[in-house]
């Protein structure tokens, strides 16, 4: 495996990680504040993850790359807001 | 900037866009129909509902009225008439007939159309099958 | 004029601004009745008025989109068009087929048009805007069909451009949704559930398309931009169009009895619906910056960014105000509903016809632009008539926002004819900005008519109209 | 692909991988599913009780599996786009070809989760909950189906040689389609099936 294709599956394995993470929590049925922020949390990880390495922008300077890492942002920040207010 | 730009790739986003969006408006649609007769009334509909329905039509009664919010709004939404009128088709029919021919001086008044007794009871019939439509909660009160 | 067969595009510009002044004095008659409710009855009931600024509307800009298709065309497809003669005689049928259901319209009972049209055999008349007499309707269909041929055999026989390959497949959108108008069952909730795909997917469909490709060619005419760069962005805007219009049609089904997902699904695409206007208003000011020569007819230009323009604030802006599902609940079929139809209608479909009649009638008629003085008469008939409608859009919001709150958010609710008294005065404005409208249009016709200053004509061969674009 | 008057660093590019054109595209599809799953959360912040509710009944072993696929079928994505750089033209074919399929296996999957929940009689107009989870699942059911038709075409053509090391964007067009219907699902998964 050659460096870029290494990293790749690096960050595949952390990716696959996480998830399995996820399902554990679903499957335990946990729920509540701390869990909804760790998953937001896990959620920021893994798609900043997948904008960096695999879409690869993490090496692109256009600033057009901005705009996917602030939908990422924005789009959990609100979800985390509108379970704030639920509670 | 040397970004790849392609007129192909701009013109396969809109073949390829447009070809999604229509088989997921045509699965929409497919599914609204199965759904639909839940919610449209349509035990109500009888030969006299449809002879209404054409009543209503052939006197282009859209031109001044909403029907469910859509048509004219130079006059009232009829679509929750039959209800406004105290659950009267004769009250609807009454009005109807009442419309003197010449108007009424400096008001808007709806034309007198000559119905027959047959086609007055018609329309007061569609009136009251579209009344039944389950329209989520339109309009937001009695007055339309 | 590069090929002779544009010359048919004449009659049809005419006749498109003939019909338009008929239209608007058809909006005065019912913005007076909206004020002096017994103006002109029993003679021209309200409804009947209605019916004929409307369908006049309708017609004219099919007139303004064939001719703009004539002019293009040939043009683009470097070649005569396939038959100029069919298109002369479709001129004179659909001209006569529109005068005389509009005559219908005025001067029998609406009744005895449908007894005397047979509209039993197929009832299609008395829904909103297909009041055509099924007859009509039939004619309207064979035009439609021998225009999309002709048209379609010059674009294939020649060379393809998207222009002319996207005007296409707008015109054959329109001519094929049209089908829908003949299906009317007595089931009110389908009724209206296809009656849309007719009225939604024309205006926020496909004529989309037809807009979009008569502005390309305007803007690759008089700015000299690069028709690849001009082509390829003018996919993208098509493609955010059809993206967010299609599903968009939700937006007209939250209360009509369709299922209630229509509300989510009709907010959120059609809460896109102005990307693809508020990119096309970015595009053309680009364009438009970047141009590679000036082009003597500045009306042309004016007219064609004020399209996009008016088209993102009508359509998108005022679009937007009210296509929320629990805001709808409220506007829905109030003057806030009126009052966008007005500005949309104008300033997306409404002026682009008017841009493609400024860029081409001073070539049918022989010379490059219009000469400076008739220019001028016809950028203040622009202001005036843009400026007139932005009146006339922002007296009927605030109609509608007085109407919502006296008779639907409120716990008190008065009944309509009550409301209807009490907003008289945004009526009285509305129709004053009518007035405006009127003069500006009667300036715009008369700049066809201004003669002097020096004119550019066509035969300076440095001068060609375009004979220097790509 | 790098402007002469702008020597290309030694890492990193200038612009964004694959033609702007998708891009666009890009932006648009992400607007419109960042609007569904705020509605999605708002809506549920009105009716706590139901979503969490009805959530319970998701097939989450489906789901978990179903994210597992994406992953790994963006993770071979990126070794057809790492493949072709180095001009393994077959390697990128073949790298793309494991990534449709594993699409082809997240589609199954989600048609036997969609049949089943067929079967218990669930339709969008169920319940609120229902209403978005087979909306905002259809809705990208059906990009995964798009996905696949793109990556076929990209891998048809790299086979037929029409794409090298000097000339691969049409490789990176594609591939960042996939990876933004990939990235959707990550929000989609944790939000739908367990977050609560």
């Amino acid at each position: 495996m050659q460096g870029a294709d290494r990293k790749a599956a690096f960050v595949w394995l952390i990716l696959v990680l996480l998830t399995l993470a996820t399902y554990a929590v679903g499957r335990l049925g946990y729920g509540g504040v701390t869990v909804v922020v760790m998953l937001l949390a896990s959620i920021s990880l893994k798609g900043q993850l997948i904008i960096d390495y695999f879409m690869g922008l993490a090496q692109v300077r256009s600033r057009w790359k901005w705009v996917v890492t602030g939908w990422l942002a924005s789009v959990v920040a609100l979800i985390g807001m509108a379970y704030w207010i639920s509670i | 900037m040397s970004e790849v730009f392609t007129k192909s790739m701009a013109r396969n986003i809109y073949y390829g866009g447009s070809a999604f969006f229509i088989l997921l408006f045509l699965a929409l649609t497919f599914d609204t129909a199965s759904e639909v007769p839940k919610r449209d009334n349509h035990e109500a509909i009888t030969e006299q509902v449809a002879l209404g329905k054409k009543v209503w039509e052939e006197n282009n009664c859209i031109g001044c009225h909403t029907l469910l919010g859509e048509g004219a709004y130079f006059a009232p939404e009829l679509g929750n008439v039959y209800t406004r009128f105290g659950e009267s088709t004769e009250a609807i029919i009454g009005f109807i007939q009442s419309r003197p021919v010449e108007g009424i001086p400096g008001r808007r008044s709806m034309p007198q159309f000559n119905l027959s007794d047959e086609e007055l009871q018609a329309i007061a019939q569609f009136l009251k099958y579209v009344n039944g439509i389950n329209t989520s909660g339109w309009p937001p009160n009695i007055q339309g | 004029m590069k090929y002779q067969s544009q010359a048919v595009a004449k009659p049809y510009f005419i006749a498109a601004i003939g019909l338009f002044i008929g239209q608007i004095l058809f909006g005065l008659i019912m913005g007076m009745q909206y004020v002096a409710g017994d103006f002109l009855f029993p003679e021209i009931p309200f409804n009947v008025a209605r019916m004929v600024h409307t369908n006049l509307l309708i017609v004219w800009l099919l007139f303004g989109f064939m001719g703009a298709a004539y002019f293009l065309v040939p043009e683009e497809s470097e070649r005569e068009l396939h038959s100029p003669l069919l298109a002369k005689i479709l001129f004179w049928v659909f001209l006569v087929a529109g005068a005389l259901t509009v005559l219908g319209y005025l001067l029998v009972p609406y009744a005895r048009l449908a007894e005397l049209t047979m509209n039993d055999l197929l009832p299609t008349m008395g829904r909103e805007f297909l009041e055509q007499p099924t007859i009509t309707k039939i004619g309207i269909v064979i035009v439609a069909l021998g225009f999309v041929y002709n048209i379609g055999v010059t674009i294939l026989a020649g060379r393809k451009t998207v222009v002319s390959l996207v005007l296409l497949t707008g015109l054959v959108g329109l001519a094929v949704l049209f089908l829908f108008s003949f299906y009317n069952p007595v089931n009110v909730v389908n009724d209206k559930f296809y009656w849309w795909w007719v009225v939604h997917l024309w205006v926020e469909g496909v004529w989309e398309l037809i807009l979009a490709s008569i502005l390309a060619f305007v803007l690759i005419k008089v700015t000299g931009v690069d028709r690849e760069v001009i082509e390829k962005w003018m996919y993208v805007i098509i493609a955010m169009a059809l993206i967010s219009g299609l599903i968009g049609t939700g937006h007209h089904y939250f209360w009509i009895g369709a299922p209630e997902y229509w509300q989510w699904w009709g907010s959120i695409f059609s809460a896109l619906e102005p990307i693809p206007f508020f990119m096309m208003t970015v595009f053309a000011f680009n364009m438009v910056n970047r141009r590679r020569r000036e082009h003597p007819n500045k009306a042309a230009v004016l007219w064609a960014l004020g399209t996009a323009v008016m088209a993102f604030l009508g359509a998108g802006v005022w679009g937007f105000l009210h296509t929320l599902a629990p805001v709808n609940y409220y506007t829905h079929g109030s003057q806030l509903t009126a009052a966008h139809g007005h500005m949309a209608f104008y300033g997306a479909y409404v002026m682009i016809v008017l841009t493609i009649i400024s860029y081409s009638m001073p070539i049918l008629r022989g010379q490059k632009a219009g000469s400076p003085r008739a220019q001028k008469v016809e950028i203040w008939s622009f202001w005036l008539m843009t400026l007139s409608m932005v009146f006339i859009t922002l007296f009927l919001t605030g109609a509608g926002i007085q109407q919502i709150l006296l008779q639907r958010y409120t716990d008190n609710p008065l009944p309509f004819m009550v409301v209807q008294d009490k907003i008289e005065m945004f009526y009285w404005m509305r129709e004053g900005a009518g007035v405006v409208f009127l003069v500006g249009l009667i300036l715009y016709v008369s700049a066809f008519f201004v003669k002097g200053g020096e004119r550019e004509e066509i035969t300076d061969s440095s001068g060609m109209a375009s004979a220097t674009s790509s | 692909m790098e402007t002469v008057a702008n020597p290309p660093a030694a890492t990193g590019r200038q612009d964004l991988p694959g033609d702007f054109a998708i891009w666009i595209f890009i932006f648009a599809e992400l607007l419109v599913f960042g609007i569904f799953f705020l509605a999605y959360a708002f809506a549920r912040a009105g009716n706590v009780e139901l979503f969490n509710e009805y959530q319970q009944y998701l097939d989450r072993e489906t789901g978990a599996i179903n994210t597992l696929l994406l992953i790994t079928s963006s993770f071979f994505v990126v070794r057809a786009v790492n493949a072709i750089k180095r001009n393994a033209v077959a390697s990128c074919v073949r790298w793309l070809g494991f990534a449709v399929l594993s699409g082809a296996v997240f589609a199954g999957l989600k048609l036997t989760e969609f049949a089943a929940r067929h079967a218990d009689g669930i339709t969008l107009s169920t319940n609120t909950f229902y209403m978005f989870y087979l909306s905002l699942t259809f809705f990208h059911f059906m990009h995964v189906l798009m996905g696949m038709v793109i990556l076929t075409a990209v891998a048809v053509k790299a086979h037929r040689g029409d794409y090298s090391a000097a000339n691969h964007t049409g490789v990176e067009t594609g591939a960042s389609y996939w990876h933004m219907v990939d990235l959707v699902w990550i929000v989609l998964f944790p939000l739908v099936y367990v977050m609560h």
